[in-house]
C-alpha cells in the first residue's frame, strides 16, 4: 500500500524533533526542566503560593498539550509518545518543576493509559511531599452515556476545562477552588466531532483505520478510536446539526444562556470548512435565544493529519465566563 | 530439576523482545480495530528498552529481583500508554516474588505468574471477561498453577501455560470490551481480537522458549 | 473516482458561508461593507489621517487574508471565489471604506488575475479622488529567477509583508513611506515550499493536480501551480536545508544578521511535522550565527487541504523587526 | 444581408453559457496541467451571470452596446480571476464599437472582434505566442476581418473565424507560457494546451451557433 507522506526524519525521534523546534521556537515561552526533555514547563508561569497546574498526554494533538502552557494556563505539561501517554516519570519531573507549595493539579484526557501513568506519578509526588489532586476531562459526549459521564473520553474541549482551571490556577485561589472551577468547567463542556479521514502514525506510514469513501465516522476519537456510527457524508449543516441537538440534549441551555464555542480541526479539515460549520452554530445558538460570548475556530486539538472536526460548546456562567476572559499568554494560544 | 537464575530471565527478556518486535505489525492492526493502533508500537518500544536496559546490567551474579525491576521500569518509561504501567507493574510484583533469592525454582514460577496477572488485574481495575490483557494472564497464571499443582514439569507446565493464554486471547474476539480505549465501542469491539490479549500470549510463548526448559 | 470530502453545504455558496461564519465567530474584529458582501474591513483600523491598507486576492488560504485584517495590521480584505481574484467592485468598496484621506495601498499576491482586477478596482477607486498605490508580493523565490523578481508569486511570506506595512499605515506614516516600507519588507522576505499531496477546489471534489506516490513537488504554488521539480520526498531536514540552501543564496545573510521565521502549514500538514522543520531551521541559522527575533509556525497561508509546507525567512534590520514587533490585534493573529 | 439586433446577441451569449458549462470539467483539467485548475470555473460562472442578467433585461429594442455592456460587467463582477478581467474588457470594447447601432452589420462583426481581441491583448498586456486566450482571439479576429474583406458572408467568415481560433488554440500546445499564472512553468508548460485559448474557440464556436447565421 501507498504509503502516507509525511515531512519528517525519522519514525524514532519525531516527538524528540518536534519538541526541539518548539523549543527554538518559543523560548520566551516553554523551557525543558533540567534532565527530563518530555517535561516542558512555562518560562513564567509556576510561583511560590500558587496551585501548579499540570497537563499532558500523548503527541500527534499540537497544539494540545504544549501550546497551552503559559502564564495563566498550564504550568507544565507532561509530553508522550504519538498517541501515547507520557510515563510517570516525566510527569512527576513537572509536579516537581511548577510546585509552588499550594499543590499541583494534575489535567488530562480520560483515558485508561493516561489514567494509570498519571496516577503512578501522583503516587510517587507524594512521596516528595507534593499535594496532588486529579481532575479529568470528559467532555466527549459520543464516548459513553450520559449517566456514565465519568467514562467519557476529553476531546478538543480540554481547552476550555484547561483554560479555565489555569485561570483559577493564576488567580492564586486555593487548591480547593482551582479543583472545583476545573470540575466545574469540565461538567460544563461538551463536544463532539466527526471525522472524514484517517491519520497515519509516523511509526506505520499506514492510516489507523479507515472510513470508506463517501463516509464518515460519527463520534471518533482523536486517536482514531471508533465512533458511535459510521454514515454517509452529510453536508456542514446537517453534521451541525447533528452534534448540536445531542450537544443541547445533554446541555438543556435556556433562553438567555451564554456559551463559549470552539470550533476544531482534527488536522486536514480546513478552516474555510470549520467557519461553515460556525455559520450553522451561529444560526442555531440565535434561533434558541442563546448568545455567544467568544467563539475559537481553528486547530485546537488535533489527530495528526486527520480530516474532520468537532464543536464544543461550554455552558457559561459567571465565574466560568470569567476565567475564559482571565489573560494568558502561550506559545500558540493567547488571550489578553 | 533445574533452576533459573538472573542471567537465564535476561535471556527470556530477549526472546520476548525478539518476538514482539516481528509481531509489531500485526498488534497495530489489531489495535487499530477498536483501538489507536500504536499497541505494537507501544510493545515493541517497551521490550525493546527493557532489552537494551538489561544489556548494560552485569550478568555475574545478578539476582532475578533485579532483572524484574530493571524490566519494569525500563518498561515503565520507554512506553506511557496503558501496556506500560500494566507490564510494570506485572513485572515488579514478579520481581517481589523472588526477593532474596538467588535462582528461581521451577515452582517459583507459579508466584511469578500469579503475581503478574494480578499486578495487572490491579493496576488496570480489570477482571477476565472484560476484553483485556487479563483474559490471556488471568487463566494463563491459573493453567501454570494447576499444572504445577499437578506434577507437571516447569516444560509441561509452560505448555499447559501458553496454552491457556491461547483460548484465552481467542475468547476475547467474542466479548464486548468493558475496559480500555476500546470499552466506548459497546457492541462495535466484539469480533475482534484484543490486542493486549493477543501480546500476551506472544509474551508468555516467548518466555517459553527463552528459558531453555530442555535443560 | 473517489471524491475528496469536504465539510460543506454546496459547492456555489462556500465562500458566502464562510463569511457568515467568520463575522459570526469575530464580530469584535471584523464587519462587511455595507452593500458589499466580498468587502470585509475592520472593526477597528481604518481612521483618518491614515493610510488604509487592503489586501484581498482568492479565498482557500485561511487565515490568509482576513484572518490580518485588524487594527494596526490591513484595515479591508477583498475576498475573491476560491483561488479566483476578487472582482474589482468589491475591491473598490474596501479602498474607499477604509481611505482616510490619506492614500489606500493595495497589496496583494502577484497573480495575473489579483493584478488585472485590483488595477481595475485603482482606476476606479481614482475617479473616487482615492489615491491608490500597489506594492506586490513577489516572495516565491522558485516561482521565477532573481532576475525577474517582479515575475515571482506572493506566497506565505505575505504574512510579514503586510504584517510590516500594517504597522506602518498603523503608525501614521506618510503614504511615501508606508509604500517604501511595504516594498523593503517584499524585497527582505523569501519564501520556498513543498507540497507533498494535492488539493480539490470545492466545485470539483477531485484533485486539481498529481503528485505521484512517494513524490513532492518543489517549489508548488499555493493554487496547485506546478513547481520547479518533481522528486522524492526527502526527509524533513534534507526538505528544510534544500529550501534553506535557496534562501540563503539570494538573501546572502551574514553572520550576526537578525531574521525572523515562518514554517507555514499548506493545510494538512500537521505542527509536529512543521515543528521537526524548525528544529533544522533554527540549527541552520545558529550554525551560520544568524540570529532569529521571532519564529511563527502552523497554517499562515494555505491551499485548502493539500499537504505540504514552506518555509520563509525576513531577513531584518532595525526598522522591519521594529514593525514585526508593533502591536495588532486581528482575528486569526496578533501581536502584544 | 441580416443584422443582428441586441436580441439576438442575448441569444449568442446564451449558446456561449451553455457551450462553457458543457465544457466546465474540460477546462477545469487542462487549467489543472498548467494553471490552478479553475478556468472552467471561472468561465462557466462568468457566462452563467451573463445568461442570468441579460434575462433580466427587457429585450424590446435593446441596442447591442447595452448588450455588451452588460455582459461585461456581470462577467466581471461574477468571475474574478484573470478571465474576469479579459473577457470583461473584450465585451466592453466591442460594445463600445457599437455604440449608437440598433443592430450590427455583418460588417460591424469585423470590427467587433478585432476590438475584443484587442481588448484582451490591452488588459493582459500579452501579444501572440504567449500562450494564452490571445493565441486564438488575436488569429480569429484577423480571420474574420480578412473573409469579410474577401467577400465573404457572415457565415463564410464565422467558419473561418472558428478554424483560425482552433488552429490558433492548438498552436499553444508546442509554446511555452509567458503571460499569466503558468509563465512560471517554463518549459513545464510546453506540451499542454493553454486553457483560456482552448475556451476562446468554445466561444466562439457558439458565437457562431448563437447568431443563427443562416438567417
Ligand atoms: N484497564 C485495563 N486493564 C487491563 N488491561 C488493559 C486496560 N486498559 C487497556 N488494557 C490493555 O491494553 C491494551 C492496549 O494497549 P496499548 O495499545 O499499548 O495502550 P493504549 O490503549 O493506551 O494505546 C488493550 O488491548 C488491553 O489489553
Ligand atoms: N496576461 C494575460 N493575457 C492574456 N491572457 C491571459 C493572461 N493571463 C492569463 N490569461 C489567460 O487566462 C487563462 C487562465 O484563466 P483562469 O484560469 O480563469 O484565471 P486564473 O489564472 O486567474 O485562475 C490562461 O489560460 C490564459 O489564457
Ligand atoms: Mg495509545
Ligand atoms: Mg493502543
Ligand atoms: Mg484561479
Ligand atoms: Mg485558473
Amino acid at each position: 500500500m501507498e504509503k502516507t507522506k509525511k515531512i519528517i526524519n525519522g519514525q524514532d525521534n519525531v516527538v524528540e524533533e518536534m519538541l526541539d523546534g518548539i523549543l527554538a521556537a518559543h523560548p520566551q515561552h516553554l523551557r525543558q526542566v533540567e534532565g527530563s526533555a518530555r517535561s516542558i514547563i512555562a518560562v513564567d508561569g509556576p510561583r511560590p503560593g500558587k496551585v501548579g497546574l499540570v497537563i499532558g498526554g500523548g503527541s500527534g494533538h499540537e497544539p494540545t498539550f504544549l501550546g497551552f502552557v503559559g502564564r495563566g494556563l498550564a504550568d507544565g505539561a507532561a509530553i508522550g509518545n504519538v498517541f501515547a501517554s507520557p510515563p510517570p516519570d516525566p510527569i512527576l519531573e513537572c509536579a516537581k518543576a511548577v510546585s509552588g507549595g499550594a499543590g499541583v493539579l494534575f489535567m488530562y484526557g480520560n483515558y485508561a493509559g493516561d489514567v494509570m501513568n498519571f496516577d503512578m506519578a501522583a503516587e510517587m509526588a507524594a512521596m516528595d511531599d507534593i499535594d496532588v489532586r486529579t481532575v479529568l476531562t470528559t467532555d466527549d459526549i459520543a464516548s459513553a452515556p450520559r449517566d456514565e459521564r465519568d467514562k467519557r473520553r476529553g476531546v478538543a474541549g480540554n481547552f476550555f476545562v484547561f483554560k479555565a482551571a489555569g485561570a483559577a490556577c493564576d488567580k492564586i485561589l486555593s487548591f480547593d477552588e482551582c479543583e472545583r472551577v476545573g470540575r466545574k468547567a469540565n461538567d460544563h463542556t461538551y463536544t463532539m466531532g466527526v471525522a472524514l479521514s484517517p491519520c497515519s502514525l509516523p511509526q506505520t506510514l499506514k492510516p489507523s483505520f479507515e472510513i470508506a469513501p463517501g463516509e464518515m465516522e460519527v463520534g471518533m476519537g482523536i486517536h482514531g478510536e471508533p465512533g458511535i456510527a459510521v454514515g454517509p457524508l452529510e453536508p456542514a449543516d446537517a453534521i451541525s446539526d447533528m452534534i448540536l441537538d445531542r450537544i443541547f440534549e445533554e446541555m438543556a441551555p435556556a433562553r438567555g444562556d451564554k456559551v463559549a464555542v470552539l470550533v476544531n480541526s482534527l488536522g486536514a479539515t480546513s478552516l474555510m470548512e470549520l467557519y461553515i460549520m460556525n455559520r450553522r452554530v451561529k444560526q442555531r445558538l440565535d434561533e434558541r435565544g442563546i448568545s455567544i460570548h467568544a467563539t475559537w475556530v481553528g486547530n485546537y486539538c488535533t489527530s495528526l493529519e486527520m480530516a474532520g472536526a468537532s464543536i464544543t460548546l461550554m455552558h457559561l456562567d459567571g465565574e466560568l465566563q470569567e476565567m475564559l476572559d482571565h489573560p494568558c499568554d502561550c506559545a500558540m494560544f493567547r488571550v489578553v | 530439576m533445574a533452576n533459573y537464575d538472573g542471567a537465564s530471565l535476561v535471556k527470556m527478556f530477549k526472546a520476548i523482545a525478539t518476538a514482539i518486535a516481528a509481531q509489531k505489525e500485526h498488534l497495530c492492526e489489531l489495535d487499530g480495530k477498536i483501538g489507536d493502533a500504536d499497541h505494537g508500537i507501544a510493545m515493541a518500544l517497551g521490550f525493546g528498552a527493557v532489552s537494551d536496559a538489561l544489556s548494560e546490567l552485569d550478568m555475574d551474579g545478578v539476582a532475578p529481583t533485579a532483572v524484574f525491576n530493571m524490566a519494569a521500569k525500563s518498561f515503565l518509561n520507554a512506553v506511557g500508554a496503558s501496556s506500560g504501567p500494566l507490564y510494570a507493574t506485572a513485572f515488579m510484583r514478579a520481581g517481589a516474588t523472588a526477593k532474596g533469592k538467588i535462582s528461581l525454582a521451577e515452582g517459583d514460577f507459579v508466584a511469578a505468574f500469579q503475581a503478574m496477572a494480578k499486578g495487572i488485574e490491579d493496576r488496570g481495575k480489570a477482571v477476565v471477561g472484560e476484553k483485556t490483557m487479563v483474559d490471556a494472564w488471568r487463566p494463563a497464571a491459573e493453567a501454570m498453577a494447576a499444572a504445577h499443582a499437578g506434577g507437571a514439569d516447569l516444560a509441561a507446565s509452560f505448555a499447559a501455560t501458553v496454552a491457556a493464554a491461547r483460548k484465552g486471547a481467542e475468547a476475547t474476539i467474542d466479548m464486548v470490551a468493558a475496559k480500555g480505549r476500546s470499552a466506548r465501542l459497546g457492541e462495535r469491539s466484539r469480533g475482534h481480537m484484543d490486542p493486549g490479549a493477543a501480546s500476551a500470549v506472544f509474551v508468555i510463548e516467548a518466555m517459553e522458549r527463552g528459558l531453555d526448559l530442555s535443560g
